[in-house]
């Protein structure tokens, strides 16, 4: 099964386009293609480069959180002129323009990069190979898939240059200010949110029903339910969530949108009274109709960003530790009760719109059920770790990083579930802590594990080392600088989405028990989202030189891995596999007492 | 490399891969219409009382065109039953016969849409006309000796627009008085005496507003659900539209493949089907 | 023992449930930072330990024990704990249960618009004045009717502070006029989003006497973050001479 | 598999006895036939005064499942179909069922003494 890349290339060639030897041309090969390696790598691209663009919002954000009031330098003039006076006059940020970046950065870091990357990219590429597949199910609806996504993204992003500017009613886009900020132009930034978001919806629909088809239709031979990869029982799961709970935020979109340009009023109630006019609309609604909808797709989707990006950790971590993942039956239930649960956990964000005791006992017993099946996979990833030969490298130092991280952002999550205490914590930045260890921290430093470790399979060479470790080496660094402070924020009772950085509420108001110290830690927090910023720039060099100029990899299989998608030529061809690909045991023999080497894969006869 | 299983079963699933593709897609299809109706359900049960004019009830009832709506259900049933039929003379090898069935089907569907877009005028050139003295009339108007257009959007009219065209009287045919129920009351009797007109000064009437999203949360519902439902009665047809005749060509190459994609097919349609068989009671009669 | 929090930054509670919320915070933190600590040891060890250089040679079964099980079932035990013992009986008291007459609690009605606060006291006769929606706009949020006898001694205040007297509980109804809102009293414990549409009650009895803080919790629009509104608590007497003194000037509103 | 066979031998594949087919079209039809009937008794019920809406609903939703049953059930073959699909089919039903259940409770138990309207309306 091991052959030499260079090698690889001929026999991959003649086996796989033996029959039809036709090379697409430009347009065939990367941008109307139909192989679910280029469109995972489309994905990637694509969602980095939103990943990029979204912390740029927020670079500017925290300037103007740790310096209100004070003009942006460099990036304020540009906003000025391509935005207009209203949105940062003399290059101070204003208000809407404020939210209107909060917004857009919810939006896209969830919608257009994080997503897209675990799911579109790693699991585009990853997933069948690891199952053995010569592609997805249904490769024509895989590149709609993403080509839904990329219009989406167009939209979202065309939506800045919109008159009244983007979205700007945060990423929950909450009726009814979604309705009511701009009664000027109707069709507007929110207007364009929504129709992107469907196109997102739709991007999401077809990729999750691709997914688990491919998931449940193509597993090559032996490759049982309890032989897959842990990252692919991910996908799976994390399948059945976009494909299920979607769907009512599209139909809550639409209604939205009907609210918006028809003038129907299916989230505003009667007697509205906006800029103290009566607003002429019949009334009727219900905002807490939208609230419900986009929490039942809100809630899940949270797990949509972290069941992958356990996944991804899960494979890299036991192969660095060259050892089997400890309890890898009780992770696989786990996943199943978490994609469960999720879907009947929602209302924990609506604690505090009104709620009588019973609704909330159901709300936030169901939250603290959930938790359950979290600490028993992360319990199971360290009990891993024991009695393991930990290699560290790039991506196992990112993928060992995560556990801690996630454990933070996990644990900062139970305060929040239990409703008594959400009282004083709710819409503070103990919130925003606690869901960015999850997602920046967590789900992040899962991406670059999955960069690490996937680049040389994916392009043939290695990234450079040095780099990587710098790069993770300021990335834990400066994202714990970044969020750490935020709990401290938040016990002092400052409130997120506030374009003053709290200096309404904090000038001097004692009563509040808040000192302006807690203003302080607005310039450090920008300082290390700086600091953070920089710490990529490693990554991005290496990223870009390593295509052309990374060392080679000495085999197909240069991480001595146990999975199917090691057993592929370098990169793998059109079709993937040479020959048919079986499964002969489970996905993390390492470290077998008696066998030859300390890994035995899966395809490896017996 | 071919993907496998994309006309033979799978031996431990059982299906072949579209089949498990529709029936994924139809579950999430589930769920936004699950949503629509949930979304319908509770703005109906917390709707303030009175809030709709006509009668003494919070939601509107018996508007619809019944009788149409009845006729369209009965259209929608027999294209489900035509391309179960179509799939089975394939079955029995068939192929003529597949064909009208299918043309069946199509014609099933554009009926339902032309009738659809019939009932969807009449809905906007109905209006409430509530007055100042706190009563109102619903019917079709009639401005200047037109009849409001849905496609004319300087058709549609307001209080506010009336009166800047300086327009002082509207007539309206007004609606045969129902009860408590929405029915229509019984002696009342249909036929032409059944619609007055009416003739209303402008400066009486306190809002005005047609059968439209805006006017009421029931007619957002109403023609949000039906416009979806719409939406893939018409997508359906032209899948079933390409299969009766471009695609049709996949019966010579691969005959098993093709008889999959008419199951599949029908599949989808009988969902729309489905869809329509719960919305048909729910919007029109309940 | 709640004072513990203090170290993290937080307020002391001013009403009388704070105490509790306060509890539970610092239990569910001492329970987070047993798993914190624990792990982290643990996390440590191993990195030490079970390094290529220190073990070059990895068990295929590592961990064989039980522990990490029974780990599992206390943490759900504790959390079931904390869940039915504080949580639950806490919100149905300080969230659902609104004190009966006997504690004579003073009602008031809180009216969020975009960007500013304002509160509603029925005046001395103790009744609200007629309110609808034609009368309401910017200067008028509650939408008094300025005909209407039980109006003219009524309360309304907009943009200055108002006053709540201490040890009394206090039913504030939270609404909005526009958008959703967030009533927010940090240092009260309570927390209540202003949805237009609906009228939500909120009670707390305050204990300390001094000026807070109303936040606005949940975006509302450019000036969310200047939406502040302030009350002061003071003794019973004062509260009087204020609340006698504004009844006679009735409502502040303009009537325009 | 073990599941299949017996009931439904046509949708497997396509050199099924024609006469398996035909009984096939035989209840297609008597099934077009109920469907078009329940049809008519739904609107029927419309012009009956069961003088409650609950019971209303419930009549007009039960012959709607009912006439969903036999679209689902025949024409859609569910009846004989893999546990696989019903699996998926289970898991929507559920989360829909809870979506609406738990939306509707949820707007409906509030915090003691709420009103659904603002301070002012009426
Ligand atoms: C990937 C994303 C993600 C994940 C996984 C989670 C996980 C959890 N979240 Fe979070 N959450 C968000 C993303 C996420 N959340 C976002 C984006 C928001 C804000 C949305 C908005 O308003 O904009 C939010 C908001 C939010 C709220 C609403 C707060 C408010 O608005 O007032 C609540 C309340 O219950 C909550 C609870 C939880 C709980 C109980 C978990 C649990 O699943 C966590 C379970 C995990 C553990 C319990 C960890 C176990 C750890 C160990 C056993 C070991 C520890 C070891 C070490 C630390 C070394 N979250
Ligand atoms: C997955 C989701 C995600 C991620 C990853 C992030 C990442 C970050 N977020 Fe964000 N955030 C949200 C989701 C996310 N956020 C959401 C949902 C909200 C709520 C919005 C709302 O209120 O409505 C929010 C709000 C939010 C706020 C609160 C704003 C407010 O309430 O006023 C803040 C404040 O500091 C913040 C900061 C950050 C920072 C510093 C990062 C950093 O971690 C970012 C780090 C990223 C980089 C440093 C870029 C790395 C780039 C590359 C690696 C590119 C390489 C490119 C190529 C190779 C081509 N976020
Ligand atoms: Cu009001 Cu935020
Ligand atoms: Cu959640």
């Amino acid at each position: 099964m091991q052959t030499t890349a260079s090698h690889a290339h001929t026999s991959a060639t003649d086996s796989a386009h033996g029959h039809a030897h036709h090379e697409p041309g430009f347009f065939g090969k990367y941008i109307f293609s139909t192989d679910h390696k280029m469109i995972g790598i489309q994905y990637g691209v694509s969602a980095l480069l939103f990943l990029l663009f979204g912390f740029f919002l927020i670079l500017a954000m925290r300037y103007q959180l740790a310096k209100p009031g004070t003009a942006i330098p460099l990036v304020g003039p540009l906003l000025e002129k391509i935005l207009g006076k209203d949105m940062a006059a003399g290059g101070v940020m204003g208000g809407d323009l404020y939210n209107s970046f909060g917004a857009m950065h919810g939006t896209i870091m969830v919608f257009l990069a994080i997503v897209p990357v675990l799911f579109g990219a790693f699991g585009n590429y990853v997933t069948p190979l690891q199952i053995g597949a010569p592609d997805m199910v249904f490769p024509r609806l895989n590149m709609a898939s993403f080509h839904c996504y990329f219009l989406g993204g167009v939209v979202m992003f065309a939506s800045f240059f919109t008159p009244g500017g983007a979205a700007r009613s945060g990423w929950t886009s909450y009726s009814p200010l979604a309705s009511v900020t701009d009664l000027v132009n109707r069709f507007d930034g929110q207007t364009y949110w929504l129709i992107g978001m469907v196109l997102l919806i739709t991007s999401s629909l077809l990729g999750s029903v691709n997914f688990i088809a491919t998931i449940i239709q193509l597993r090559c031979r032996g490759m049982s339910w309890m032989r897959m990869p842990f990252f692919v029982w991910a996908q799976f799961v994390t399948g059945f969530l976009l494909l299920l709970a979607f769907p009512p935020l599209e139909a809550a979109g639409l209604m939205q949108l009907m609210d918006n340009l028809f003038g129907s009023s299916f989230f505003l109630p009667q007697g509205l009274v906006v800029d103290g006019k009566e607003l002429g609309v019949s009334g009727g609604g219900s905002p807490l109709l939208w609230q419900h909808l986009f929490w039942f797709l809100g809630h899940p989707e949270v797990y949509v960003l972290i069941l992958p990006a356990i996944g991804i950790v899960a494979e890299v971590i036991s192969n660095n530790i060259r050892k089997p993942l400890w309890g890898y039956r009780s992770m696989v239930y786990s996943v199943m009760s978490i994609g469960f649960l999720s879907f009947i956990v929602w209302a924990h964000h609506m604690y505090l719109t009104g709620m009588g005791t019973k609704v909330a006992t159901f709300f936030q017993t169901t939250t603290m059920m959930i938790s359950i099946p979290s600490v028993i996979i992360l319990t199971a990833l360290f009990i891993s770790l024991w009695g393991g030969s930990i290699r560290f490298n790039s991506a196992s130092l990112f993928a060992l990083s995560f556990l801690p991280m996630f454990g933070i952002g996990g644990l900062t999550g139970l305060p929040l579930g239990f409703n008594a205490s959400d009282i004083f914590l709710h819409d503070s930045y103990y919130v925003i802590g606690h869901f960015h260890y999850v997602v920046a921290p967590g789900t992040m430093f899962a991406v670059f594990a999955g960069v690490y470790f996937w680049f040389p399979k994916i392009t043939g060479r290695h990234m450079n080392e040095l780099l990587g470790k710098l790069h993770w080496a300021g990335s834990i660094f400066f994202m714990n600088c970044v969020f750490a402070p935020m709990f401290i924020q938040g016990f002092k009772g400052m409130s997120r989405r506030m374009s003053d950085g709290g200096t309404t509420y904090f000038g001097g108001d004692v009563a509040m028990g808040g000192d302006p110290g807690v203003l302080k830690l607005n310039n450090m927090i920008l300082w290390s989202a700086i600091g953070l910023g920089i710490s990529q720039i490693p990554f991005i060099i290496n990223f870009f030189s390593s295509i052309f100029s990374g060392k080679r990899v000495a085999s197909d299989n240069p991480w001595q891995a146990t999975t199917l998608d090691w057993a592929t030529p370098t990169p793998p061809p059109h079709g993937n596999f040479v020959g048919e690909p079986v499964a002969y045991r489970g996905p993390y023999e390492y470290s077998v007492p008696g066998a030859k080497s300390d890994f035995s894969p899966q395809s490896e006869k017996p | 490399m071919e993907i496998p299983y994309t006309y033979k079963a799978r031996p431990d699933t059982g299906l072949y891969n579209a089949k498990v593709g529709i029936w994924l897609f139809l579950a999430s299809e589930i769920m936004l219409f699950g949503a629509l109706f949930s979304a319908y359900i509770l703005l109906r049960v917390t709707a303030p009382a009175g809030f709709w004019p006509d009668l003494a009830l919070a939601w509107p009832r018996g508007l619809l065109n019944i009788p149409i709506g009845t006729f369209n259900t009965a259209v929608l049933i027999t294209s489900s039953v035509t391309v179960v039929l179509a799939w089975a003379s394939l079955k029995m090898n068939n192929f003529a016969r597949f064909r009208v069935y299918m043309v069946m089907t199509v014609v099933c569907a554009l009926a339902f849409l032309g009738i659809k877009s019939f009932e969807y005028n009449d809905k906007f050139s109905h209006y409430v006309v509530r007055l100042k003295d706190g009563k109102s009339l619903t019917g079709h108007i009639e401005v200047d000796g037109r009849h409001p257009r849905f496609w004319n959007f300087d058709d549609q009219w307001s209080v506010a627009k009336l009166t800047e065209k300086k327009i002082e009287k509207i007539k309206v045919e007004v609606d045969p008085p129902r009860d408590i129920n929405g029915h229509v009351k019984k002696h009342e009797g249909h036929g032409s005496d059944a619609h007055p007109a009416q003739e209303v000064a402008v400066s009486d009437i306190e809002s005005m507003g047609s059968y439209t999203p805006a006017t009421h949360p029931f007619f957002a519902v109403y023609f949000l659900i039906t416009a979806l439902h719409g939406l893939h009665v018409l997508v359906g047809a032209l899948v079933l539209a390409y299969f009766a005749f471009p695609g049709a060509k996949m019966w010579k190459s691969n005959p098993e493949q093709f008889i999959n994609r008419i199951e599949v097919g029908g599949l989808f349609w009988h969902f729309v089907d489905l869809v329509w068989i719960f919305l048909f009671p729910v919007v029109y009669l309940l | 023992m709640t004072s513990l929090l203090k170290y993290l930054g937080m307020s002391e509670p001013a009403s009388a449930h704070g105490k509790s919320v306060d509890e539970l915070l610092l239990y569910v933190h001492l329970l987070m930072g047993a798993l914190f600590v624990g792990w982290m040891a643990y996390f440590v060890f191993t990195m030490l330990r079970f390094n290529k250089g220190t073990n070059p040679k990895a068990d295929h079964v590592g961990v064989r024990s039980h522990a990490s099980t029974y780990l599992e079932i206390g943490v759900a035990i504790v959390e079931a704990v904390l869940l039915i013992g504080l949580a639950v009986p806490l919100w149905a008291k300080a969230v659902d249960n609104p004190p009966g007459a006997a504690e004579k609690p003073i009602e008031i009605q809180v009216m969020a618009q975009q960007f500013a606060w304002a509160a509603h006291f029925p005046g001395l006769d103790g009744k609200w004045g007629k309110q609808d929606t034609k009368f309401a706009n910017r200067g008028n949020p509650f939408g008094l009717d300025a005909e209407d006898a039980d109006t003219k001694d009524d309360v309304s205040v907009m943009t200055e502070a108002f006053l709540l007297p201490v040890n009394r509980p206090v039913i504030a109804k939270i609404s909005s006029m526009d958008v959703i809102h967030c009533f927010k009293a940090a240092s009260m414990r309570v927390t209540q989003d202003a949805i237009p549409g609906l009228s939500i009650p909120v009670h707390f009895t305050p204990t300390k006497t001094g000026d807070f803080t109303i936040t606005c919790a949940q975006l509302c629009g450019s000036g969310h973050a200047k939406m502040r509104g302030v009350f002061k608590v003071v003794s019973q007497a004062e509260f009087d001479a204020w609340y006698a003194e504004k009844s006679k000037a009735g409502p502040v509103t303009s009537f325009d | 598999m073990s599941h299949s066979s017996a009931h439904s031998p046509a949708e497997h594949a396509v050199d099924d006895h024609d006469h398996d087919v035909a009984a096939h079209v035989r209840t297609y039809l008597i099934i077009f036939g109920a469907l078009l009937l329940g049809t008519v008794l739904t609107v029927a019920m419309y012009y009956v005064d069961f003088s409650s809406m609950a019971l209303t609903v419930a009549v007009a939703l039960f012959i709607a499942t009912i006439k969903a049953f036999l679209v689902a059930g025949y024409f859609m073959h569910l009846l004989s179909e893999k546990k696989l699909v019903f699996g998926v089919l289970i898991l929507a039903a559920i989360f829909f069922i809870s979506l609406m259940g738990l939306t509707l409770w949820g707007s409906g138990d509030l915090p003691r003494n709420s009103d659904f309207k603002t301070l002012y309306v009426p």
